[in-house]
């Protein structure tokens, strides 16, 4: 295609865009371009888009253009992101769990005592994510549960038992601070 | 791939990664990564092929270099201190009088030979090196989509690695020691007192959360005589604790009429 | 266009997608349709979006399909986006890399055998920068942490997969003749 030269490089930035991209922007981008002509080109492109019919239109939306896709595709797209697994912990999760890890089978009071503070609800989080379970009771005054990692843990991280996990000491020089 | 590359390469004007920019007479440390990079350096001045260097020569040269960095005052990594104590080694042996077809002679060739070796596939790596670079020029020039329309509102989220998991935990550890390097100096605190620090703070607040007492850093022996005060102002029905749900934080109510 | 009902759909979701876009997740949006007739799908929609010689292609990275814009925009987008060119991996790290990427799994000391220098600091900044992984442990004295190259460093590197990156051997001959 490229009628003008501005048009793909325009099409392009419509695409990493988030918001819809306004004609003042493009003109920082293109000083040079007087404004008018500038709005021709955006628009020539637009319409040479959209005749393609593709699976994408640009509109023109909150003064701006914006690439997006046509409504009659949402409900595969919201099929696909729900395919998406969601392997993602919170940072207090992830606290939570690498103390399970490294000091099971640990009990909350310990798991607080370390964090400094409270884990009830990432513990439950990391439970029904299947990543720790429960390990009988400690000892001690109020016999509270003791928590371990699961084999799905494994399967999450990627180890193929507890032993593969790296100790502190060994990725000390990894993990102190950066020389280069 | 590779046409592409260069491409891209001329087009952005990107450098290509060489370290044979240098003029003999300038010194930059920093472009040798390590001894071996230096010994090929040193090589390649000399135009020599590679299989047929002499160890005696190669050894003059690399540490006729460290001399110069060492005059220039730059600091020699210890690196390539360990190397040059290797050659080093090696040229005394050579400097013995021996008999042509030693022991020594033999180990001395042998490890002429694993030097080569070790810098032949030490060159492909750099090369390896050179090639991932100027496919990462490609692909930093290359934009996919930003963030989608449909985008769930789970800030903070980051899909965890092994990696992570070691540095959260490390961090925590850290921490940790901080906090009881502040406890060295703790006072003692008996269960009366501890009991009317309580009693002070749910008439000041009404409630308080069990975790309030563990997010202070206090010692162990704190930590105890809060929970013996606790058990001991529950035995006397001064406050209730609550639970709302399984593993929710306790709550510690006072009985008392507030007046 | 539409040859197949699919297309559009399909090319709306490598649109709203972030990641490359699996054959298995498009599976799961399309349990019905056999694997290999959505491949054909997907490479025939692939070759028909290419060919409009637009601002986007589509290319197969990290296992996946990825729209992305050419790198001939990279200037104008970089200016509308108003960001600096990302920083580039350091020599150091690049190299540690390329051993990582060829011996893999390897552990530290291997790599420092062949670079000649301590590398730990580079693994940490490669791990931080989710470039490789770890990959359980050796069997030999010291049971020395493995470490592997990871999804995203397929993506970094322009790779559908790990088999695409050229032998040592092909290395040496396009790169090595007559150094300059």
């Amino acid at each position: 295609m490229s009628e003008n030269e501005l048009t793909n490089p325009i099409l392009a930035m419509l695409f990493v865009a988030t918001d819809p991209v306004t004609l003042a922007e493009l003109q920082e981008v293109y000083p040079e371009t007087p404004r008018e002509e500038l709005r021709g080109i955006v628009d020539r492109a637009t319409a040479y888009f959209n005749s393609l019919q593709m699976a994408v239109e640009i509109r023109q939306i909150g003064g701006g253009y914006r690439m997006s896709t046509r409504p009659e595709y949402h409900e595969d797209i919201r099929t696909y992101l729900q395919t998406k697994p969601s392997a993602k912990l919170s940072l207090a999760a992830l606290e939570t769990l690498a103390v399970i890890a490294y000091k099971q089978p640990v009990t909350i009071p310990e798991i607080m005592e370390i964090r400094g503070v409270n884990s009830g609800s990432t513990i439950r989080t990391l439970l029904e994510k299947r990543l720790i379970e429960t390990r009988g009771r400690r000892k001690v005054v109020g016999r509270p549960i003791m928590y371990g990692t699961t084999k799905n843990f494994e399967i999450h991280f990627g180890l193929n038992n507890l032993s593969e996990l790296p100790t502190l000491e060994e990725l000390e020089e990894v993990l102190s601070p950066a020389v280069d | 791939m590779q046409e592409v590359a260069n491409d891209v390469i001329n087009q952005l004007g990107v450098p290509p990664l060489s370290r044979e920019q240098n003029q003999a007479y300038t010194v930059q440390l920093d472009l040798f990564e390590g001894p071996l990079d230096l010994l090929i350096h040193l090589i390649r001045q000399q135009e020599i092929d590679i299989y047929d260097i002499s160890l005696a020569q190669i050894t003059d040269q690399y540490l006729g270099y460290l001399e110069m960095m060492k005059d220039l005052s730059i600091e020699v990594a210890g690196d390539f201190l360990v190397m040059a104590t290797t050659l080093i080694h090696i040229k005394s042996q050579m400097l013995l009088p021996a008999e042509p077809d030693s022991e020594i002679g033999q180990e001395i060739e042998e490890f002429r030979q694993e030097l080569v070796k070790q810098l032949l596939e030490h060159e492909k790596f750099k090369q390896a090196a050179q090639m991932l670079y100027e496919r990462e020029t490609v692909e930093l020039s290359v934009w996919p989509r930003g963030d989608n329309e449909f985008e769930e509102e789970e800030k903070e989220l980051i899909s965890a690695t092994v990696f992570d998991l070691v540095t959260a935990f490390h961090q925590m550890v850290e921490n940790y020691k901080e906090k009881i390097v502040l406890e060295i100096e703790g006072e003692v605190v008996t269960v009366q007192e501890k009991m009317e620090e309580i009693r002070r703070l749910l008439s000041l607040q009404g409630a308080l959360l069990f975790s309030f007492f563990f997010e202070r850093g206090l010692s162990r022996l704190h930590l105890v005589v809060t929970f013996i005060a606790l058990l001991e102002l529950t035995k006397l029905h001064e406050i209730k604790l609550v639970q709302k749900d399984l593993f929710e934080d306790i709550q510690i109510q006072s009985c008392l009429k507030m007046n």
